[in-house]
């Protein structure tokens, strides 16, 4: 345990933690990759929201719209600090990270990507970090050129190499793998792709939860994340971009709030970052996203990514001492706090079944990382993962369970 | 012990009943659930009434899914292919004797989705 | 009152109306047109969601995610069964009703709009109607055009048939203008659409939350709405589709959840609605949808629309007989609860600030329907909405106030 | 009666001081706040020493920003462009001598922003 992290008291922060999934079997919850547990602060800001201050924002003259306004724009200036962007205006409020991709490979890729240009990813990215780019690039007849994942579970970097010499538009990858754990060396990367002139765009999904994150060092041109992934609700997630990029980028969904004015023949976009966020917003989602932010702040990304590294750390060792157990990806020091394994002779989802009565919550299946299951000749995997509030007691849960599953199928 | 992974299931799991293929078979097919890799093919042999003699099935898969392909080709002999368009999706939750929640149910229903492909003579497994 | 809607009782449900702006000055909420206030059985949903259940739906085998997906997509059963679709399938989750707007536009439209195709929408759109159609005239070189407003703020019909021999592709039109409250003849219009083979996409943004929709004898072939104008949450809408047409469409979002299968070089779509539905969706907020579906089928749809017209006609009495106020569209018999308005001499902003001093919580501005105040040659107009929880009493504060405006500017 | 109107607010809204335009004019300078249509055009002569010798303006909104023009026409008269440049939001806040919420700001603050664009020499209206 880390001196900054009081897990006790934590965990009395989160109300699910206290959940029996049967009576007397408490639920050990690790499957954060999936969805983050949220904490009762962030509960009740939503709460306090809809029960005092709801209305619809921007252009409201009444209390309730202005007050409406402060808490959804607030919330991004803090969440603005939190990547450290120069202004809150690089703040684009999306549904999810998938949906920030979208955007950028719809605005800024059919603005900019035209038939043979190369567009690259990685074989260990998320699908929501490929199928956008293979529609772009069905579209536009652009080539889409996958930098491999080699047997430790790591980018292979020289083949990365020789991709550059190809002149790529943007190189699209991910912060850190959602089955791996591997930690991607993005200002490296990034450094290179800038020298032939790529735009990096990062999808932060598992990174920003986890990690300090700090867009003005990282190198990324784009960086996509999920409130629901770092605390906060569903339904709101984030692309952070360069101000200069969005600002020429072309808008993407139309409709109130992202345009200046409109006559029936044509329309004028508004300022950033309204231009991109059509239609009524996730007000509320905003709000307690903006309480999640607030939440990590206090408890400190320092010491919940140093939690994380000495809890994967306990626990790819324990798990290794389970007989016919695999763990996928790097060591410990080189990931964050997912640990995707598989158990000689039992199928994940059985592991899983068998794990979920005795209350432990990991997933099994592809993880939406197909291409990358295939790549190591797997059809699933199961996967355990940790986020500030798990311990090592529950790591110790976990094993007891594997050790139950295999003499059930023994 | 566990409720999920009665004896029978886990029986079955293990010594699968009619694991194998049958060549030449008068009515095979094969389809997967793409979303744990779990892939099932399932062959049959009519007798001259169009009554299953003999079935077999292979694949890979999870407990659930193989065990309920296992009883499946057990239930299904002697049956014409008229009755195994019948079968139901409750048919398989009571051979299994098991409660299952909705990701769980596309393994427990892969076998007879195989099965019922092939007794309407599908033949494109991509669909 | 009708009979069926107890409003004193009703307004208890809803925890924000017993809100003071000042202390002695309770809220009159006058702006559901823009977004409705919440009933705490919808609040607690969410609430209960977080505390109790919280996970990433779909593939997940442990017991929150299967508890998370039931609720999910019981949300999905309860919403097709209030708009009496033929299938779950047919519902579509999106943001809110201008990204189910874009999604047409963007998969329907780029699919099947072609060089010199005619568009219609109407005068009396929300820019969320117009913009998006303006996009995919300007990509596809289409033509836009316009079905023109009558000066008593209904659809010119016969300026309709005329357009109709112009071939065109697609009609959209709202259900409700959300500044004249003006009822348009959907199924007239549909008919008359259909007979030339157009489709026909109704924003029902105002009709869905006010009055009975049934998509079965509505007439149109997709429908946009949502949540947060009928009791439910923010950051989740509704597109709805006729099957065979959703089917035939390209997807629109690529990512998790709405793939089959995906390889490095290709993807397969899911089945519907999920083919839609990109990354982690909006879990929460449709379990609070959900709710918000139950609270309105047990007020009873036909007693919500009963009260508004009530409370309609007595606005409307109440209003004309302020010196120097004119009320916009349709006589009350033709119209929702929507009451946008004028007082000469006076700026609707200050109409409204002055207003929001007594608690009094009315819209001013353009009301995202630039075009339509063009039309009737004003910047800018007040607007006072009404919902099921309006009370006379609340009418009576509002004409009060506007005396107390009058007196101030005389 | 109500903070938010303060009596020389309505003053001035009722009786705008320097309405009007001044043609030929050294500096004029036109915008709109699309959010609520208002409008506002501001007009500048200046004197020998480049200083405001008349300011005039015309245009029509709420009572917010045509006050706020018309305050402001006074407060610049004998100021250098510089001194114009320096104008910040406070000082047109403490004009008005009220507190307004984000959207009522905009309002406030559109003569203001009409001002420096003519101050800066910007021609083009639309930005
Ligand atoms: C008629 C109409 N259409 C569309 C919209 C847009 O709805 P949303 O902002 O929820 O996307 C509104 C709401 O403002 C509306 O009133
Ligand atoms: C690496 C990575 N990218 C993208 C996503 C998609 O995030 P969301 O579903 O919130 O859009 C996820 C989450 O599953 C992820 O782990």
């Amino acid at each position: 345990m880390t001196d900054s992290l009081d897990l006790s008291n934590l965990r009395a922060d989160f109300p699910v933690l206290a959940r029996e999934i049967k009576p007397g079997v408490p639920l050990v919850y690790l499957d954060s990759t999936a969805t983050s547990q949220k904490p009762a602060a962030v509960i009740e800001a939503m709460n306090n929201y809809y029960r005092l201050s709801n209305a619809n924002i921007h252009r409201g003259v009444h209390t309730l719209a202005e007050e409406a306004t402060a808490l959804y724009e607030g919330a991004r200036e803090r969440i603005a600090k939190f990547i450290n962007a120069k202004s809150a205006q690089e703040i684009v409020y999306t549904r999810n990270t998938t949906e920030s991709i979208n955007l950028v490979a719809y605005s800024w890729g059919r603005a900019n990507i035209k038939a043979g240009d190369v567009i690259v990813i990685t074989e260990m990215e998320h699908h929501s970090n490929i199928v956008p780019w293979q529609m772009l690039a069905a579209e536009k007849n652009a080539r889409l050129v996958v930098i491999p994942v080699t047997d430790d579970g790591e980018l292979n970097l020289s083949r990365f190499e020789s991709i550059l010499e190809m002149g790529p538009k943007i190189v699209c990858l991910t912060h850190m793998s959602n089955v791996l754990g591997t930690i991607n060396p993005v200002a490296q990367i990034a450094e290179k792709a800038h020298a032939v002139r790529a735009l990096v765009l990062v999808d932060g999904a598992q990174s920003v939860p986890h990690l300090p994150v700090d867009t003005q060092s990282l190198g990324a041109d784009f960086l996509a994340f999920s409130a629901h992934k770092m605390c906060g609700p569903t339904g709101i997630g984030v692309l952070w971009g360069r101000k200069e990029l969005l600002e020429a980028m072309p808008p993407f969904l139309g409709g109130g709030d992202m345009i200046r004015r409109v006559t029936l023949t044509e329309f004028r976009v508004n300022d950033l970052p309204h231009k991109f966020e059509a239609g009524t917003p996730a007000i509320a989602e905003a709000v307690g996203f903006g309480a999640a932010i607030d939440y990590l702040v206090s408890a400190g990304m320092g010491a919940v990514s140093g939690h994380e590294r000495e809890i994967i750390a306990y626990a790819l060792d324990r798990l290794e001492e389970v007989p016919g157990v695999k763990v996928y990806g790097p060591r410990a020091e080189r990931k964050g706090g997912v640990a995707a394994f598989t158990l000689d002779g039992v199928h994940p989802h059985d592991i899983a079944q068998i794990l979920d009565t005795r209350g432990i919550a990991v997933r099994a299946g592809h993880h939406c990382a197909m291409p990358l299951h295939e790549r190591f000749g797997l059809p699933a995997t199961a996967r355990a993962s940790f986020y500030l509030y798990n311990t090592q007691a529950e790591v110790d849960r976990l094993v007891d369970g594997l050790y139950e599953v295999k003499k059930l199928f023994a | 012990m566990d409720d999920m992974y009665r004896e029978v299931i886990l029986d079955h799991y293990k010594h699968p009943r009619n694991y194998g293929k049958l060549e030449p078979a008068d009515i095979s097919y094969e389809d997967d659930n793409p979303l744990c890799g779990d892939r099932i093919r399932i062959d049959i042999r009519l007798d001259e009434n169009d009554r299953v003699k003999e079935a077999a099935f292979s694949g890979k898969g999870c407990a659930i899914s193989q065990a309920s392909a296992s009883m499946l080709t057990e239930e299904i002999l002697g049956k014409s292919l008229d009755e195994i368009k019948q079968i139901g999706k409750e048919q398989i939750l009571e051979l299994l004797g098991i409660e299952l929640g909705p990701t769980r149910l596309k393994c427990a229903l892969l076998s007879l989705k195989v099965l019922k492909a092939g007794a309407y003579g599908i033949t494109d497994a991509d669909n």
